[in-house]
């Protein structure tokens, strides 16, 4: 198992992925177990998180010159982010005002 | 000194995660997001991405959490604001969390990639020339989808377009 | 590790200081209040009252810490150290002199906007974690003016940026001249114009009059510190105060020159040892001189206009600030492009500019004077009473 | 070409644009239009008219100035009907036999309309009365200008439509409304013959020669390779139609009756223009009748009989109109015969002439009417002579004409048809000439008769009315009826010097002039001194007739009345029209009527019994249908619902609306691509 790399844990690549990994898939748990929509959203940025975090770490070890495609792509991840949230609260609230919850058992009205 | 500190940068990030994952209250899993994406931020400087960690700091606190407990505070009413984020299915989404995280692990193990020694660079300067002759087009199309977002966001709030739906009575039983 | 060592007792100096200037900021409010109230003010403690504000604090640390019931106590706590943190954080990148600054950030200004959210955070927890109707409507009317006004700040500060060129403090310190004909805030109209909506949105965002919504007396109590005691409410009230001294130090940054004091400085002084220490010192209370005059006008501020309604507040924003920084950001951009530095044009421009803001000053003294000698009124200029 | 030549089109259009103004502000205004617009309309409606007389009389100065041959001129309008290789075309042409038409219908058309501003100035239907007239004149102008025989059926059509409004004018009388939907249905009865025949000629002129162009240019050429029976028919069914239109035996009942419109109408329609149609078809398309010796024979027989009946009914009748009628009919029977001796001339000059005099007589009778106040049985007449002068002397000098006295145009034309009868030798009854040209002589002597016992019986000898007072009040007509009769008294009296008959003398210019456009029997028979002898005895025969009617109605005026007592069956048949009409109803009207009735029981009885059967039998069928689609359809449509229902019940777990659960199937199967896509 090489999961150190490089010397020193802060220099090490993979430390960062797997740091990653922890958060995303708590992101997944999250998504996955609440019923509460803005725990949903919130699974949901840690998870965009996590993939900008995995963008930083590539940019920086991938690269012997400088690149910053990561850095760019990690703020369109961020701007997207910070999009998505208010099209998703938008939407919520709406929601809210009709039905008075926010409970994903109370919107399943779309059934097959 | 700089593992330290990374270790414990990393460990709070880490924590934050884990509260808004397991947290029964919502404003408790708000705020463990909240120590999750400063902490990242921090993480972002260990990488040498310092415009990336203040953007981080200024959409995401300024911004995306702002929303986030405003969406709270208005959705939740009184008391059941700190039990209203049930749990359910534990089980199987542990299940499935565990196969992705092996998974995730698989894949950084068996990835085979070549890295090198990064180093610290001053990047704003970069990041501008970037977004501006590269990624140009994205990055116009993201202020298209902005624009829509802001028109849209407005639209659906607008009093007159929501529709009173009233709460369906209980219907008593029938004699 | 000394590194670490020095950066932790450089913290731990910059908090001190800020905690003494905001305690020492209270009393010459309340001395500035009391002579343009007819009164005088504090000046029991000390020579002239000057070491209230330790009273004040001792007074402060001594009371009672109530968390009310019901009330989320974690986030109770946690919200006086966000505010703080907010504002103590936004001094790390302001130079106070070419050594004088904590770090010398690449995201100088960027950052600078960024930690302020954290103050947005702070008293929204704070407001809603005290469980108290006022609180949290004070927090939340908070969180929305401090994120409108966060937008015509950002419009003014980018035309600062486009002029410089950079986002470091420092360097926008050095592109800009000691002599008021090399400020931003003269150089073009728009810079003047940015200059206005940068200065009364950073009103807006650190909650003075009259843009103190969020914690209107009348109205809501005191806003979303209505619960705080003792400890707890020193920190936001030192949170206010330093607010000041940050929006002096920005404004004289960004817009004013900063530490240049008569001398042309150029980069090469920024090597170590280059660099006379007497120009430092100098530099410094130049700095502070002009942190005063701004700090002095906003209490003056304070105490000369009356509050706005929340709708006007957000009207203000969004109608006239924003349409009015879009305008000067598209301003200075088709500026820089047709009038290069140098140009005659430019030139005639600096120093028209100047001169007109120096007549402005001008005239309002002779105003002052004028009005004086019509209404027959005596003057207690002397504030040591 | 020419100058005029272009504007060929004017002529009938000046009159459509007549009609269109007039109708359209009838149509506006109804009966009740301003008195102004009433104004407009008489000036209007005329001068439109004037119009094409004058465009008609430019292009006759014009053919004057051409050859023999090259007088035809010709517009093309457009297009009108293409179907295959049958291409009918809105031509207008005109030769010489057109021109005449032309001039006479325009020109004695425009004094009827002068005549009627006055005539109808009081009646509220004013406007309406002149959309109908100018639209008449619109559509006779098209018969008499087609190019074709189809343009030709348009305007003969057009003109009959005309005829009906015009009879019917008054409509809410009921008697007139009949009498106009008797005149149609007649008609209508004629108009059958003529389809048939031009349909038959088609598909003749198709099949024998391959031709589809139908201008009668064209079919004169091809009309030779027709076999002869065929043409027989045709040209029968054809003067079918011709009875019809021109009012001959057996078709003729329906003009007396036409009697009921204004009397401008009659003189216009059934005394001028419509009637003479019929015998310009057959001028038209003598190239057909020529051919066929036994279709003359007919008509002339047919002719003969109807010159007689009609002018034998004449004598007894009392109503002004209806004499004038009769001897219509009469006289169209002169010009019939004139067509079956194949003096296709003659009878186109003795419609002229009996243009010219007819008009001038039933306008007379129309002003007699109007001065009598509405008065129209001659019997209850009497005196109008120092009443009414200008009426009286025009309407002697037309008197003078129809009596065929020397010197005045009906003279001529009469002379000349009988004479072209004695002399043109019958192939099938070589005797049959002279029975014609006696029955005419005989039937000229009853027309002077008839006519001055018209003229003593109101003119002369006393009032006969209720009172003195109604005599008193006798008026003569405003001048806008009195000049037409002036110009028409005129013409009646010199226009039969343009056929004045080399026999006295003369250069027979009408002959002339239309001979080489009309097909012409062989080289008519020249016998000076025959004729001169035949033209004594038919002078004798109309003094003899003039004298008698002197004799009866003047000098001994009880007379009629011991005849009509003696001879009393003859009177009444006589009187009785001879029954025509009665016969009419009880030999086709009745046993119509019944077959109406027999057939109207045949349909409840047998044609609804088969309906009925077969519902019937449709229902029984479709309830053995509904059984299968219940069993059997339903059954299967049923159970593919059911399937799909069941198959849907499976299928729905995938979407049950709980966003967990989806996001659950998001995640797992990004697992499995990945697991796929790395591992495996």
């Amino acid at each position: 198992m090489n999961f150190l790399f490089f010397e020193g844990i802060s220099q090490n690549p993979n430390s960062y992925l797997i740091l990653a990994i922890i958060i995303f898939c708590a992101g997944i748990f999250t998504v996955l177990t609440r019923k509460n929509i803005i725990g949903i959203l919130l699974g949901i940025e840690l998870m965009l998180n996590a993939g900008a975090l995995n963008f930083i770490a590539f940019s920086f070890f991938r690269h012997e010159s400088a690149d910053y495609s990561g850095h760019v792509f990690a703020i369109f991840v961020i701007v997207l982010a910070a999009a998505e949230a208010v099209v998703a609260l938008a939407i919520l609230l709406a929601v809210y005002q009709q039905r008075r919850s926010v409970s994903t058992d109370d919107i399943s009205d779309l059934k097959g | 000194m700089k593992d330290g500190i990374f270790l414990c940068i990393a460990a709070v990030t880490v924590f934050g995660a884990l509260v808004t994952a397991f947290s029964r209250s919502i404003i408790n899993a708000a705020l463990g997001l909240l120590l999750a994406l400063v902490a990242i931020a921090g993480l972002y400087i260990f990488l040498s991405a310092d415009f990336v960690a203040v953007s981080q700091i200024l959409i995401y606190v300024g911004g995306v959490m702002v929303l986030l407990l405003f969406g709270i505070m208005l959705t939740s009413g009184g008391d059941n604001i700190f039990s209203n984020n049930p749990i359910m299915g534990a089980v199987p989404a542990t299940l499935i969390t565990t196969i992705f995280g092996l998974l995730g692990i698989y894949v950084v193990n068996t990835s085979g990639l070549t890295f090198y020694q990064g180093a610290y660079r001053a990047t704003t300067r970069d990041i501008g020339h970037f977004l501006l002759r590269e990624y140009i087009l994205p990055f116009e199309l993201v202020s298209v989808l902005i624009v829509v977002l802001i028109v849209g966001a407005g639209v659906m709030l607008r009093k007159e377009l929501v529709i009173v739906r009233q709460a369906p009575q209980k219907k008593e039983g029938k004699k | 590790m000394t590194q670490f060592i020095y950066m932790f007792i450089f913290a731990v100096i910059y908090l001190l200081s800020i905690a003494v200037a905001a305690g020492f900021l209270t009393v010459v409010e309340r001395r500035i209040a009391g002579r343009m109230q007819s009164r005088i003010g504090p000046n029991r403690v000390g020579p002239q009252g000057i070491v209230q504000w330790i009273a004040d604090a001792v007074k402060a640390l001594q009371k009672e810490d109530i968390i009310p019931t019901d009330a989320h106590s974690f986030l109770f706590k946690i919200a006086p150290y966000l505010v703080f943190m907010g504002v103590f954080l936004t001094l790390v990148p302001i130079p106070f002199g070419a050594y004088t600054l904590m770090e010398n950030l690449d995201t100088g200004i960027f950052y600078v906007l960024a930690m302020a959210s954290f103050v947005v955070i702070g008293v929204m927890m704070g407001g809603w974690a005290s469980n108290n109707k006022w609180s949290l409507l004070g927090g939340m009317r908070s969180a929305a003016q401090m994120i409108s006004y966060e937008v015509p700040a950002a419009l003014a500060v980018f035309v600062v940026v486009v002029m410089a060129g950079t986002l470091n403090f420092q360097k926008i310190v050095f592109s800009q001249g000691a002599s008021p004909v090399d400020w931003y805030v003269f150089r073009n109209p728009f810079a003047f114009i940015a200059f206005n909506i940068f200065f009364i949105a950073a009103l807006a965002e650190g909650n003075r009059v009259p843009f103190d919504i969020p914690e209107a007396e009348s109205e809501l109590v005191s806003g979303y510190n209505t619960e705080y005691s003792g400890m707890r409410f020193l920190f936001f009230f030192l949170a206010e105060w330093g607010n000041l001294v940050v929006i002096g130090a920005l404004v004289s940054t960004l817009f004013f020159g900063g530490w240049n004091f008569w001398f042309e400085y150029t980069l090469e002084f920024s090597v170590p040892g280059r660099y006379p220490i007497r120009f430092e010192v100098l530099g410094f209370l130049w700095f502070l001189f002009k942190v005063s005059i701004f700090v002095f006008i906003i209490i003056w501020i304070r105490w000369t206009l009356p509050r706005l309604r929340i709708d006007q507040l957000m009207d203000i924003c969004w109608k006239y600030m924003v349409p009015i920084g879009l305008f000067a950001s598209i301003g200075i951009l088709l500026w820089m492009y047709f009038v290069p530095e140098k140009s005659l044009a430019d030139t005639i421009m600096r120093y028209s500019m100047t001169s007109f803001g120096g007549l402005t000053i001008l005239y309002f003294f002779y105003r002052v004077f004028q009005n004086l000698r019509v209404t027959k009124a005596k003057i207690y200029a002397n504030p040591f009473v | 070409m020419d100058q005029m030549a272009n504007y060929i089109w004017i002529i009938p259009a000046a009159p459509l644009l007549g009609f269109m103004i007039n109708a359209g502000v009838s149509f506006f205004y109804g009966a009740d239009a301003p008195a102004g617009l009433k104004k407009l309309s008489a000036l209007l409606s005329p001068a439109v008219i004037l119009v094409s007389f004058f465009i008609g009389l430019g292009i006759f100065l014009e053919m004057l100035g051409h050859g023999e041959s090259e007088r035809a001129v010709s517009q093309n309008l457009y297009t009108w009907i293409k179907a295959g290789t049958l291409e009918a075309n809105a031509t207008l042409y005109l030769d010489q036999l057109s021109i005449v038409f032309v001039l006479i219908i325009t020109g004695v058309g425009f004094l009827i309309h002068l005549y009627s501003t006055g005539y109808m100035d009081h009646d509220r239907s004013m406007i309406r009365y002149f959309a109908y007239l100018n639209l008449f004149t619109f559509a006779m102008l098209i018969l008499v200008m087609a190019d074709n025989i189809l343009l030709l059926f348009v305007g003969w059509e057009g003109v009959g439509l005309c005829s009906y409004l015009l009879i019917g004018f008054w409509f809410a009388v009921p008697k007139y409304a009949s009498a106009g939907m008797k005149a149609f249905i007649v008609n209508r009865i004629g108009d059958f013959g003529f389809i048939i025949g031009f349909f038959m000629l088609f598909w003749g002129v198709f099949h024998y020669s391959g031709t589809t162009n139908i201008a009668f240019d064209s079919l004169k050429s091809v009309v030779g390779s027709l076999p002869g029976w065929y043409l027989t028919t045709i040209s029968l069914l054809f003067f079918f139609g011709a009875t019809g239109k021109s009012a001959q035996i057996p078709l003729y009942v329906w003009l007396p009756d036409a009697m009921a419109g204004p009397t401008p109408v009659s003189a216009l329609i059934h005394a001028a223009t419509m009637v003479t149609a019929g015998v310009y078809m057959i001028a038209r398309m003598s190239f057909i009748f020529i051919a066929t010796p036994f279709t003359l024979t007919v008509i002339s027989i047919v002719a003969a009989l109807t010159a007689f009946v009609a002018a034998t009914i004449a004598i007894t009748q009392n109503d002004i109109k209806k004499v004038l009628a009769y001897s219509t009919v009469s006289q169209l029977g002169y010009m019939f015969l004139a067509i079956g001796s194949g003096a296709f001339t003659a009878g186109v000059f003795h419609v002229m002439t009996h243009a010219f005099f007819k008009a001038l007589l039933f306008l007379g009778a129309g002003s007699v009417i109007l001065s009598a106040h509405h008065e129209q049985n001659i019997l209850l007449m009497g005196g109008l002579r120092k009443k009414i002068p200008v009426t009286f002397i025009t309407f002697f000098i037309g008197t003078l004409a129809i009596a065929g006295i020397p010197g005045l145009s009906g003279f001529f034309s009469k002379d000349e048809i009988l004479w072209k009868v004695y002399s043109t030798p019958n192939e099938f009854f070589p005797e049959l000439p002279l029975f014609l040209w006696l029955t005419g002589l005989i039937t000229a002597g009853i027309t002077s008769f008839y006519m001055f016992r018209l003229l003593f019986l109101t003119f002369f000898g006393k009032f006969r009315g209720d009172d003195e007072e109604a005599y008193e009040e006798v008026h003569e007509s405003p001048l806008t009826m009195t000049i037409p009769l002036m110009i028409l008294a005129v013409l009646s009296a010199v226009s039969g010097y343009i056929g004045l008959p080399e026999s006295l003398g003369g250069q027979n210019l009408i002959h002339k002039w239309l001979a080489p456009v009309l097909a012409l029997k062989e080289e008519p028979v020249v016998n000076h001194e025959m004729e001169s002898h035949l033209m004594n005895l038919s002078i004798l025969v109309s003094f003899a007739g003039a004298f008698m009617a002197y004799v009866l109605y003047i000098l001994k005026p009880a007379t009629p009345g011991v005849i009509a007592k003696t001879f009393a069956p003859i009177y009444k048949l006589l009187y009785g029209k001879y029954f025509v009409d009665e016969i009419y109803e009880a030999v086709i009207v009745a046993p119509l009527l019944k077959i109406r009735l027999m057939l109207n029981t045949f349909d409840h009885k047998i044609i609804d019994a088969f309906v009925n059967l077969t519902a019937v039998v449709t229902k029984a069928i479709s309830r053995l249908h509904g059984i299968f689609d219940r069993v059997f359809v339903d059954g299967a449509v049923n159970n593919v619902a059911t399937f799909t229902q069941y198959q849907a019940g499976i299928m729905r777990n995938l979407q049950n609306g709980s966003m967990n659960r989806y996001l659950y199937y998001i995640v797992g199967s990004f697992i499995m691509i990945y697991v796929f896509i790395r591992i495996l």
